[in-house]
């Protein structure tokens, strides 16, 4: 169990009277970058959300770094060490880049390394020095989602959960921004990630789990998903 | 037992008045029960909250007209008690208002509806003859000149104009002429343009509480007259209090005040006083007198009939501490009191009644003195 | 549509036996259908097209002025006037709109809001327009077939004809293409104008024909009165407690601004009955527990929830 | 191929930005338009330029040989534009098919034929079954159908897609682009922009690349993803 | 040249106006800024400071500007609790919920306190209520003076608040994007019930300053506020709270002088046209920043 950072038991989600999401489990090891892919409205956000405290499980429990997480607000769960890139990227879009980074890092644990996380942001996204002084909301999509993930990694997390990152982006954009992750995720740093761009989430993850209408129908080592025919022919178009 | 019914401003904009108001009232309903009543029946008030508004006010008054009680009294201010009337009158109910002056309540007026207490043409009167009375007496203090100063509600406009119309016949030559509406009240500016002007006689007239801050600043832009006249915001007692020292040599018209020379004056002042727990104003006295009135009209009536409440109430013929009622009609009005009006003037922090002559407690001060002096 | 109307018909003929029923309450059921009437065509710009305004008392001022004075002054009968009200108020509703309608959201309220007051300043000021601050006395009417005008009886059934035509009139164009346009406009204007809607033309629209049913009920509260004065009638608190009749009983809904009139007026009447000068508290704490419980208004929630509840029915089965 | 669209040198300014410099563009019947470019590079402002949503600083617009520069956008509509929103705006508080029918009122003024109308337009997408639905309820491939159906009711002659196939998963994707063909085929002109290149690839008949607000490449989807400049720009090297 | 001294008297006089506008404008400014909730109550939030000052006065004696001591940090509460157990439950719904539930607010404070005092307008006389000096032929109020440093001091302290320390880089970013402050950490429950807080004890404080200078009634004088606040925030720029001042000065002098120039019925309507002229031509209000899309 040590070794789960996060674990989904059997939850049951919904937004008022309607259920959208049916007894998924999942985990993620520390250390480990998993993949969470599925149709569209296949409740892949919401259980994201759900995790991040946005909206509370009907049922089931969900664990973080072995604590039940009942009734967190999302902001007590960063206080945990969650971090949460989500959709649509939610910036201060008023504010510089920079004041949204030291935003990033507003909780006194993340103050404390605030320069430590800076400068370890910045080689990891070496552009964001150039955008430092601009308005957070002039930025170009791909621009701001990299504002995105380096605002979540100044918390200084134990862990990343991120809800469709290349969304938007060019193709040249998404490449950098897998890239990213990647390198985010070789620091050691346990990941999960929800993308329609399931190629490319085969490749950089360890693990994937597949979702279809709020049912979770598969999961296993990417490897061994890469060639699942049901994989190939609903999300690969092979 | 009869029942009276009573419409008063006990929430809004009007709440202040409606509690000095309904004082008044009991103080004239425990005289009255303990007197022995109506022909040996109890005397009985309800009262209904208008929340200052004439929409509540006409539902109370509808709800007073089919319950059957013989008169209904009510209200303060004139946007409701005018649109009372109207209702009261076609419904036959007899009415006695209770706080409003506006004219036009009994101007034409009707069979159905009593004033006991003053209107605007009263009052403005009053004024001017206390103008001309000071000029008479004092003729080294010439008074020719007048700026007036009014908000621009129903009442204050009103008088305003019967002020204007009264210095044009008496030769007062008008030197400012200003209407403000209600806001953050800041008057400096008008009091500015009125010290260019230079008026001997400053005519006020504002909503209660407007009158403190025109006084206040008044003294701050340094503007002087010889008379300086306050209507009805310093007839208060919590005027002096809030003004302090400023407030001395202010004049105000008011129906009664507690020195005026009418036997009772100074008894009926101690049971309001009692009652109120805190000082009593004019507006009491005019509550207590709407009901006296009332309860000598339901004695010489049936009250089972509003037909001979309203005959009743068209003969009446009393004398109260307040002063003497008969309705009769003259100049256009119809069921209006000739009352007269008192000039008060507050001298050394306490309002003094000082004209007309033969009923005033003490002699005006005048000239007032300019602030830099004071 | 239908049903719609079929429930109106069922209240038109129970209204109309109120008064014999009755007769003694009068006066509160007329304030509960000029309400009615207020809100919902507040609610044809506030409800059905998102326009918050805070600024209809102008209307209802608008409209008492007219049949006032038109009949003191010109003799002219309340139905001419009440027609001429309804006219200018549309007029008055267009460049009204045109001026403010670039604003959107609070900012339209606040413009509404300072339109109102400017109009207010001019009916108080301008005495040879409106006879001034003293206000204007409604001494006499006409009596069409003998009716007596000044009858509260007369006054229900002119109430009555008024909200419910102005009821009848959301319920046709809530089925129409116009009400689509409004409620287009209302959610998403760059939408609507992909779609072809002129948003700026169909706000002006909404505002027109709000503002000039509007004035109509403005002008039978003239006649109920008999007694204007501008401060009362183009008070801001007036303004302000026609959208709350609407807001609270349910924006864009057919029946919510009725409803609305009910429980307030209702409400209302009973506090100041019961509680004497602690009664505008009580209606203050009413408010607050409508706004906490049913934050879309009354109708607007029970609709809200129905809906749901179908639609979860649905998707589970 | 006759020109049903044609803009000549449109430039959009943002305040002291060029969000678009002298870009001009023409299009037929049944043709479809690729337009891509990195983000930010100012595809959407063009949209929203020729479809009059963004005042522009210069050009002309010509819609079947009628000057329709001067034209607010409601015009443009009524005179054959139909378009879509990059983010979805469907009218929230209405049914779906009251969504299309707003738009389907356009053409057919009574109730009832604008009822078919909207009806059959769902069922070409294939929403007729959620046509009782709150739009608020939809999923965000379902939204991305409302879009096209609100956008195919207005019997468009030119239709703009802004990003219909982002965020979508393969199997949506497929069906997306297969109905984008369909309306080609029926004779509408498609102005289409997107970042997935394989429905740019397989749909467009030319295809334009903006990068910074200006035009920097143009030809068929072969010609300009060999272009040197374009994958510097956009596509990137793998 | 009397026509300049009484020009530049009737500026001064506005500028000073302008302050105590700016006063009563600010803390709606801060809350409509941060949480784009229009505040009806925000008024009788104010006649609420200035029935305080009386009640200190009344019991202990004291000046207003001393019982701002305990007004305000009691005005802070008060905030609190009312976003704790009111507002709070509404930002979910449409955003009229906001605006009637501050409207069912107003009407409780005001008839509460009618209830409590009495409907008779109060006011704390002191003794340099009128006392004026003169800088160069021109006339201050000295009520006028203090209340317009009061204004500066506190405006100062909310800019700085805002904009160099980390509360308020937390409060600037609920303002921007409440989910995206929520996912870093901050909690923006708490950052909307200080920021509420903090509006209501700026109102409680202009009641308490201004109450040596206009008198408080229970339930007109709250609306009049309200609605002068609202015209400060809009001309200032809705939200932004160092235009508040100028907005005020603005709203100051446009009223003094037209009221001394023109007509003096229309006051209230010089302010409101200007009012309107901003929101039309400049609706960022004069010293507002425009707002990017995303
Ligand atoms: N705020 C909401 N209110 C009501 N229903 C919602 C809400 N958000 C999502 N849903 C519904 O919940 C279901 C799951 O949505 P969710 O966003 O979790 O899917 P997803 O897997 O993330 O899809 P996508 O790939 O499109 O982002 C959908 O049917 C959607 O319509
Ligand atoms: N209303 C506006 N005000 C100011 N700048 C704007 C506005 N709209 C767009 N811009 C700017 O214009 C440029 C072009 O933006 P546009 O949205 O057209 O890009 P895009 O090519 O559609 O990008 P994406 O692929 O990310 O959708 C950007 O720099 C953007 O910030
Ligand atoms: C002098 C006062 C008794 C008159 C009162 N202000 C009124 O409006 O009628
Ligand atoms: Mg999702
Ligand atoms: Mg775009």
């Amino acid at each position: 169990m040590g070794d789960r950072i996060l674990q989904v038991d059997k939850v049951d989600l919904g937004y008022g009277a309607l259920k959208v999401v049916f007894g998924a489990s999942l985990h993620v090891n520390r250390g480990e970058l998993v993949g969470l892919v599925g149709g569209n409205g296949s409740g892949k956000s919401t259980i994201l959300r759900a995790i991040s405290g946005m909206i509370a499980p009907w049922s089931g429990h969900i664990l973080f770094d072995g604590e039940a997480i009942k009734g967190a607000r999302p902001h007590q769960m960063a206080r945990k060490g969650l971090a949460h890139v989500p959709m649509g990227r939610q910036l201060f879009p008023n504010m510089t880049v920079r004041e949204n980074l030291l935003l990033g890092a507003y909780l006194p644990e993340a103050k404390a390394a605030r320069h430590e996380n800076m400068a370890k942001v910045e080689a990891l996204f070496p552009d964001l020095t150039r955008y430092a002084h601009a308005m957070a909301g002039q930025l170009s999509g791909g621009q701001q989602q990299m504002v995105a993930i380096a605002r979540a990694l100044m918390l200084g997390p134990k862990m990343l959960i991120m809800d469709e990152p290349s969304l938007g982006l060019s193709p040249l954009f998404v490449k950098e921004v897998m890239a990213a992750i990647r390198r985010v995720a070789e620091t050691g740093l346990p990941i999960l990630l929800v993308e329609q761009n399931v190629k490319q989430v085969l490749a950089v993850s360890h693990r994937v789990y597949v979702l279809e209408n709020g049912r979770q129908v598969l999961d296993g080592p990417s490897e061994e998903l890469q060639g699942h025919p049901m994989i190939r022919k609903a999300y690969l178009g092979l | 037992q009869v029942e009276v019914g009573v419409i008063n401003s006990l929430s809004g904009n009007f709440a202040a008045f409606g509690e000095r108001y309904r004082t008044g009232l009991q103080v004239a309903l425990d005289e009255i029960n303990a007197n022995g009543g109506i022909k040996g029946q109890q005397l009985t008030l309800t009262i209904q909250d208008d929340r200052s508004e004439a929409k509540s006010a006409l539902a109370a008054a509808e709800s007073f007209a089919s319950k059957g009680v013989p008169l209904v009294i009510g209200s303060y201010a004139s946007s409701i008690t005018g649109p009372l009337a109207q209702f009261l009158t076609r419904q036959k109910v007899p009415m006695i208002v209770l706080g409003s002056a506006d004219d036009s309540i009994t101007k034409p007026g009707s069979p159905w509806v009593f004033r006991a207490k003053h209107n605007s043409t009263i009052v403005a009167k009053a004024y001017f003859d206390y103008f001309d009375h000071l000029k008479s007496t004092k003729k080294d203090a010439p008074l020719a000149t007048v700026a007036m100063l009014y908000g621009n509600g129903a009442w204050p406009t009103s008088l305003a104009k019967e002020g204007k119309r009264l210095a044009a016949e008496r030769g007062y030559k008008v030197v400012g002429d200003q209407a403000y509406d209600q806001g953050v009240t800041d008057f400096r500016p008008i009091l500015n343009r009125f010290r260019g002007a230079n008026p001997d006689i400053l005519y006020i007239v504002s909503y209660a509480e407007d009158g403190v801050a025109i006084t206040r600043q008044m003294r701050e832009v340094g503007l002087n007259a010889k008379v300086i006249a306050i209507d009805t915001s310093a007839a208060l007692p919590s005027f002096v209090q809030q003004v302090g020292k400023s407030a001395d040599y202010i004049a105000t018209a008011v129906s009664w005040s507690q020195d005026v020379k009418y036997p009772g004056a100074q008894e009926l002042y101690e049971r309001l006083k009692a009652k109120a727990g805190g000082e009593p104003s004019f507006y009491e006295a005019e509550g207590y007198l709407a009901l006296m009135v009332a309860a000598d009209a339901l004695r010489r009536a049936d009250p089972k009939s509003r037909d001979s409440v309203r005959e009743a109430l068209a003969t009446t013929d009393i004398t109260t501490p307040v002063t003497t009622v008969n309705f009769k009609s003259a100049d256009g009005f119809q069921g209006q009191n000739p009352i007269r009006s008192l000039i008060l003037q507050i001298q050394d922090g306490k309002h003094v009644t000082v004209f007309p002559d033969d009923l005033a407690a003490k002699q005006p001060q005048h000239p007032t003195p300019e602030w830099s002096t004071r | 549509m239908i049903k719609h109307l079929i429930g109106l018909g069922v209240l038109l003929a129970v209204g109309i036996a109120y008064p014999a029923i009755f007769p003694n309450n009068l006066t509160i059921a007329i304030s509960v259908l000029l309400f009615a009437g207020w809100a919902t065509s507040w609610d044809l710009l506030g409800g059905w097209n998102g326009q918050v305004s805070l600024g209809h008392a102008s209307f209802v001022g608008l409209g008492a002025y007219f049949v006032a004075i038109g009949q003191s002054q010109f003799g002219l009968a309340p139905w001419w006037t009440m027609a001429m009200a309804a006219v200018f108020a549309a007029i008055l509703g267009y460049f009204w709109g045109w001026l403010t309608f670039s604003l959107r959201g609070p900012y339209f309220s606040l413009s509404t809001i300072a339109v109102a007051e400017i109009l207010r300043l001019i009916a108080i000021n301008e005495e040879w327009l409106t006879g001034g601050a003293t206000g204007v006395f409604l001494a006499t009417l006409p009596e069409p077939f003998g009716i007596d005008l000044f009858s509260r009886t007369a006054q229900f059934y002119m109430a009555l004809a008024f909200a419910a035509v102005v009821v009848a009139t959301v319920i046709v164009i809530s089925r129409a293409q116009f009400g689509y346009q409004l409620r287009a406009v209302r959610e998403d204007e760059d939408s609507a104008m992909a779609a072809g809607i002129d948003p700026t033309a169909t706000k002006l629209k909404a505002f027109m024909l709000s503002a000039a049913l509007t004035s109509i009920g403005g002008g039978i509260y003239g006649v109920v009165l008999a007694f204007i004065e501008p401060h009362v009638i183009f008070a801001l608190l007036l303004s302000v407690q026609i959208a709350l009749t609407a807001i609270i009983g349910g924006r864009g809904t057919i029946w919510g601004p009725s409803v609305g009139a009910l429980v307030l007026i209702g409400a209302g009447e009973m506090f100041r009955t019961t509680f004497a000068e602690a009664n505008m508290l009580i209606y203050g704490i009413l408010i607050l527990i409508v706004v906490l419980f049913l934050p879309r208004g009354i109708v607007g929630e029970l609709a809200r929830r129905h809906i749901r509840r179908l639609y979860a029915k649905r998707a589970q089965s | 191929m006759p020109n049903v669209l044609r803009a000549d040198g449109i430039t959009v300014k943002f305040g002291g930005v060029t969000a678009v410099n002298n870009v001009s563009l023409s299009l037929g019947s049944g043709e479809i338009l690729g337009l891509i470019g990195p983000n930010g590079a100012g595809k959407t402002t063009l949209f929203n330029a020729v479809t009059g949503f963004a005042p522009m600083h210069s050009g002309t617009i010509t819609l079947l040989n009628k000057d329709i520069t001067a034209l607010p956008a409601f015009k443009r509509t009524r005179l054959g534009f139909g378009r879509t929103f990059q983010t979805e705006r469907p009218f929230e508080e209405l049914t779906v098919l009251e969504n299309v029918l707003v738009a389907a009122f356009l053409t057919v003024g009574r109730r009832r034929e604008a009822e078919r109308l909207a009806m059959s337009v769902l069922e070409q997408v294939g929403l007729a079954d959620r046509a009782h639905q709150p739009a608020l309820d939809l999923n965000l491939a379902r939204r991305r159908r409302l879009e096209l159906a609100k956008a195919l009711a207005v019997k468009p002659k030119v239709i703009f897609l802004d990003e219909i196939m982002a965020g979508l998963n393969p199997p949506a994707l497929r069906e997306m682009i297969a109905f984008v063909r369909s309306l080609s085929a029926q004779g509408l002109a498609v102005l289409m922009v997107e970042h997935i290149m394989e429905a740019i690839i397989e749909l467009s008949d030319h295809v334009i690349v903006l990068a910074s607000g200006e035009k920097i490449a143009e030809g068929t989807p072969q010609q300009v993803t060999s272009d040197e400049r374009v994958i510097e720009a956009y596509l990137g090297t793998d | 040249m009397a026509g300049l001294d009484i020009l530049l008297q009737n500026v001064a006089n506005g500028v000073l106006m302008g302050g105590v506008y700016a006063l009563i404008g600010i803390g709606l400014t801060l809350v409509f800024g941060v949480m784009r909730t229009i505040n009806f109550a925000h008024g009788d939030f104010v006649v609420l400071g200035m029935y305080s000052a009386v009640l200190f006065n009344a019991l202990l004696g004291w000046d207003p500007y001393l019982s701002l001591l305990l007004a305000m940090p009691i005005g802070f509460f008060a905030g609190v609790v009312v976003e704790r157990f009111v507002l709070s439950r509404v930002v979910d719904a449409p955003p009229e919920s906001a605006l009637l539930a501050t409207l069912g607010i107003s009407l409780i404070i005001g008839n509460a306190i009618l209830l409590t005092f009495g409907g008779e307008p109060r006011s704390v006389q002191v003794s340099y209520a009128s006392s004026t000096f003169s800088i160069a032929g021109v006339n201050v109020s000295m009520v006028l003076l203090l209340a317009g440093i009061a204004t500066v001091v506190m405006i100062a302290a909310l800019y700085t608040l805002l904009n160099r320390t980390e509360i308020g880089r937390a409060i600037r970013g609920t303002a921007e994007n409440r989910l995206g402050a929520e996912l870093v950490g901050i909690d923006t429950r708490r950052i909307h019930s200080i920021v509420f807080g903090l509006g209501v004890m700026l109102a409680v404080m202009a009641g308490v300053t201004l109450i040596p200078l206009l008198f408080a009634t229970p339930t007109n004088t709250g609306a009049v506020f309200t609605l002068k606040a609202f015209v400060v925030t809009v001309l200032g720029g809705l939200g932004n709270v160092g235009a508040a001042i100028a907005g005020g000065v603005l709203l100051g002098v446009v009223e003094v002088l037209g009221a001394s120039y023109f007509m003096s019925e229309y006051r209230e309507a010089y302010g409101l046209v200007a009012f309107l002229l901003i929101l039309l031509f400049r609706p960022e209000g004069l010293f507002g920043r425009t707002v990017k899309r995303v």
